[in-house]
C-alpha cells in the first residue's frame, strides 16, 4: 500500500468552488490565514458565498478581498474589530452577519468535524447571544444547543504538508486551520513547503491528510504575510 | 484457512478502490491486507488511532507502542500519521471513512448487522463497532455463510442484538457474493463449484437470483 | 499613560498570584505583564492559541506566525505550547484558567459585566470575551473609573448587553480598589490622595465604606 | 515569567485519591496505559472508584490489578474482549459496567475536558446502546444527548514531559490520554523521560501542560510494556 498523491494545482482546486456555496477560511488575524487561496478565489469569482472566519482580517488584506469583490452574503464570525470596512457593509445590510462566541465557534467547527450533531454549552445564558437559541434541560439544568458547522469547501494555509495532505502549523498560526481542515467535505490546503511522503514524522502531524482533499504548494509568499509595525 | 475462505477474503480485497480510506474490522477482514499490492493507492485506517497502516511485524522487529485495534504490532508506511480517539473517530463519524470490512454474526435482509453481542453467552462490549457500521460511506461483511453449527447467518430478520440499521451493502461469504437491496438479497457472484440454489438453501430468506448465471470467484 | 492609570496597572499585577493560569483582556489589562519579574511563577495564556507568552518584540525581531489575541507580536518562553483554538478554550472552560483581567464599559453592584457592545455606535462582534468573563475561576476588570464624558462605570445596574451575569469579582480603577460582594461594591483600597467620599461620589450605586481608613495604592 | 515546576514524587502524586474517586486511565490495550500509576494506586488503596477506561487491558495486567484488589465500583469502558477476568466479574455482579461506543466515550471525555455540557450524537440510535438516554430533536432529527464525562483523577501515561507538564505521546500509545489529560481536577502523568523546560518545541506538544498537576518521571519501565508472542 502507499498513500495516495494530492498534490494539485491552485486553480484547478479552487474550481471546485461553486456559487452559493459555504466556505470556511482558516486564521486569527494575519497568521494561518490563507492569503493565496483567497485570491484565487477572488478570480475565480464564485458568488453569494456564507463565509465562516474567526475574523475578517484588516481593509485590504486577506478574506476583505472577498467581501470588497462582493462575492460574501453571509459571514459567521466572532469579532470584525479590526476590519471597519467589514463593519460598514455590516451595518448598510450588505453582508449578513452571524456572530457567535470564538470558543463556540471553534466548537461548532469541530463538531461538523467529528460527525456531532451539537454541543450543549452554557455559555452567552442570560446575554442577548443567547437570542433564539434552541434550550434543552439536562438533569434541571438549561444549556444552549449550538448546532455542528459544516461547509462544502475549508481554505487552509499550512507551514508545511505531504503529498497525502498530512499537515504541520508554525506557533498560533494554527488557531482555526486544524478544525476547519476536517469539517468540509472539501478540504483544500496551501502550503508554504511540501515535502515527500515521510517527511513529516507520524507523531508531529497536526491535520491527517485524511481529511484533505488538495494540497497547493505555494511560490512566493504572500506580502500579505509581512510583519506590520503597529 | 480454508481454500474457500482465502477466495472470500481475495474477492473482497477487489472491492477496495484506488484512493480509498479503509478500516478492516478485526478477524477475516484484516487479512484482506494480504491481498494489496505495495504500490496500490490506499489509506488504511485502525480506530486507536492510525492512517496508514503497514505490515504487521514479528516479535522481533515490533513497536511495543505501536498496535492496530485488534491488537496486532503493526508498522507505519511513508505518510502515515497518529491521533487521538478523539480525532480517529471524527475520521469515521465526518464521513471520511470510505469503507469498512466486518465480521457478522448476522445479517438481515434489509442490511442489519448483528456482530457484537450474544446475550446470556458473549458481551464484551461494542467497542467502535457500532460507528464503523453506522458511519462508513460503505460497509461490507466478510463472514463464513453459516455459523458452526450450519445454521444460516444471512436472515431474514435479525434476532440478535443489532449494531446498527440497514447498514450493510455487500456480503462477502465463502459460498457467495450478494448484495442488500430495496428488493432484499441479490445473488451477485458465487464461489467456484457453488450452485445459486445451493447459495438460497444456506441462506435464511428470499434470495434473488439473475437469470444469467452469476460470475464465479 | 497617567500616572493614576500606571499604579491602577501595578497595583493589579499584585493580584496575580505564583503558579496561577492567566488571561490579560486586550487594552489596560495587557500591560500588567510588564510588573510581573522575570523569575515569577505565572503562565500566561492567550486565546488565539498559546500557553507561556513572552515579551513583546519589536517589528525587527517580531515572528509573522506569532501573536497574541490582540495582534501584539509576542513571543515564547521554555515551555510554551501552541495549540488550536478548540483547545485553547478547553482551557477556558473547563476551568483551568486561573485568572482573568478584562476592561468594561460597565460593572454593576451585582458584578454583571458589559464591555463587548454600544448599540448603534461599537457592535464588532464578542470574540472571546463572553467565555473569559463567564467561565474564569476569578475575574477582575480594569478600568478608568469614569469614562471620557466623566460618566461613572460602576453602576446600579448595566445599561449595556451584558457580556455575562455576576462574573466580576474586584475592580481596579484609576481611583480605587473596589470589591464586588452580596452587600454590593465594598471599598478595598484608594489610589494615593483620593478620598473615599471622592470614590462614592464618581460611583453610581452605594459604595460600602470601611470604618477604618482603607490602605492606599 | 517562568512557567512552574510541577514535577512530583509518584506517591505524593497518587496520594491525591481518595475512596469514591472518579479516575480515569489513559491506553487503548497496552500502548499509552500508565502501568507504574496504577501499580502506585493499587498499592494506595482507595476504594469504590469509578474507573474511565478504553478496555480493561488483559488478566494480570494494567488497569486489571484495579479490578482483582476490589478497588473498582464501576467500570465505565468500550470493550472489555481481552480481559475474561473482567467479564467474570461483570457477570457476577462485582462490578457494573457501563458500556459506551468508542469514540463516543472519547468526545465524552472530550467534551468534559472542553467545558461542554455534553454533546448530541446519532450513534446507537436504533440499538441498545440508546436505551435509557435522553433524546434531542434538532431540526426534526432526533439525537442522543451523551453528558460530557470529567474525573477526579486522570493517569497519563507520556513517552516524553516538562516540569510545567507539557506532554508528548508516541504512536498509538496516544489515544484517549491526550483526552483524558483535559477531563479531570487533578491530571497526574507518568513519563518515561522529563527533560528541561524548553526542551519539547513549542509546536510538538500534544497536551499543552496547563492541564497537568503532577509530573511524575518513571525510572524502570514496567515489564508490563513488553512486547508479546501472539
Amino acid at each position: 500500500m502507499k498513500l495516495p498523491d494530492k498534490r494539485c494545482p491552485l486553480h484547478d482546486a479552487i474550481a471546485r468552488i461553486k456559487d452559493g456555496d459555504t466556505v470556511m477560511v482558516g486564521g486569527f488575524g494575519v497568521p494561518g490565514t490563507p492569503m493565496t487561496l483567497i485570491h484565487a478565489l477572488v478570480e475565480h469569482g464564485a458568488r453569494d458565498l456564507t463565509v465562516i472566519k474567526n475574523d475578517a482580517n484588516e481593509p485590504g488584506m486577506g478574506v476583505d478581498h472577498l467581501l470588497q469583490s462582493g462575492q460574501v452574503a453571509r459571514l459567521i464570525t466572532t469579532h470584525l474589530g479590526l476590519n471597519s470596512h467589514a463593519i460598514a457593509l455590516m451595518n448598510a445590510g450588505r453582508i449578513k452577519v452571524e456572530f457567535n462566541a470564538q470558543g463556540i465557534l471553534a466548537e461548532r467547527i469541530r463538531a461538523g468535524g467529528a460527525g456531532i450533531g451539537a454541543v450543549l454549552s452554557d455559555i452567552g445564558i442570560g446575554t442577548e447571544l443567547a437570542h433564539g437559541k434552541q434550550i434543552v434541560e439536562m438533569a434541571g439544568v438549561p444549556y444552549l444547543v449550538e448546532p455542528a458547522l459544516r461547509a462544502d469547501v475549508s481554505l487552509i494555509h499550512a507551514d508545511c504538508a505531504d503529498p497525502f495532505g498530512n499537515l504541520v502549523y508554525v506557533a498560533t498560526a494554527q488557531n482555526f486551520n486544524p478544525l476547519m481542515a476536517m469539517a468540509s467535505d472539501c478540504v483544500i490546503a496551501e502550503a508554504e513547503r511540501v515535502v515527500p511522503l515521510g517527511g513529516i514524522a507520524a507523531n508531529d502531524v497536526h491535520s491527517a491528510g485524511v481529511f484533505v482533499d488538495h494540497v497547493v504548494e505555494l511560490g512566493e509568499l504572500s506580502e500579505e504575510y509581512s510583519v506590520v509595525q503597529r | 484457512m480454508s481454500n474457500a475462505n482465502e477466495r472470500m477474503i481475495a474477492r473482497a480485497a477487489r472491492e477496495i478502490a484506488p484512493g480509498m480510506v479503509v478500516n478492516l474490522g478485526i478477524g477475516l477482514p484484516t487479512q484482506v491486507v494480504n491481498h494489496l499490492s505495495s504500490d496500490f493507492p490506499v489509506c488504511l485506517h485502525t480506530e486507536n488511532g492510525l492512517t496508514g497502516i503497514g505490515p504487521v511485524l514479528g516479535p522481533d522487529r515490533a513497536d511495543r507502542n505501536l498496535i492496530d485495534a485488534g491488537g496486532a504490532y503493526v508498522s507505519t508506511v511513508p505518510g502515515s500519521a497518529f491521533m487521538d480517539s478523539a480525532a480517529s473517530f471524527s475520521i469515521v463519524r465526518s464521513g471520511r471513512l470510505d469503507l469498512t470490512m466486518l465480521g457478522a454474526f448476522e445479517v438481515s435482509a434489509d442490511g442489519d448487522l448483528a456482530n457484537w453481542k450474544i446475550p446470556g453467552k458473549f458481551s464484551p462490549g461494542v467497542g467502535g463497532g457500532i460507528e464503523l457500521a453506522q458511519k462508513a460511506r460503505r460497509v461490507v461483511v466478510l463472514t463464513t455463510h453459516t455459523d458452526r453449527a450450519g445454521q444460516p447467518k444471512l436472515k431474514h430478520r435479525c434476532t440478535l442484538p443489532l449494531t446498527a440499521r440497514g447498514c450493510v451493502s455487500r456480503i462477502f461469504t465463502d459460498l457467495a457474493v450478494i448484495d442488500v437491496t430495496a428488493r432484499g438479497f441479490v445473488l451477485v457472484e458465487t464461489a467456484t463449484g457453488v450452485t445459486p440454489s445451493q447459495v438460497a438453501n444456506a441462506t435464511d430468506a428470499p434470495l434473488i437470483v439473475p437469470d444469467a448465471t452469476p460470475p464465479s470467484f
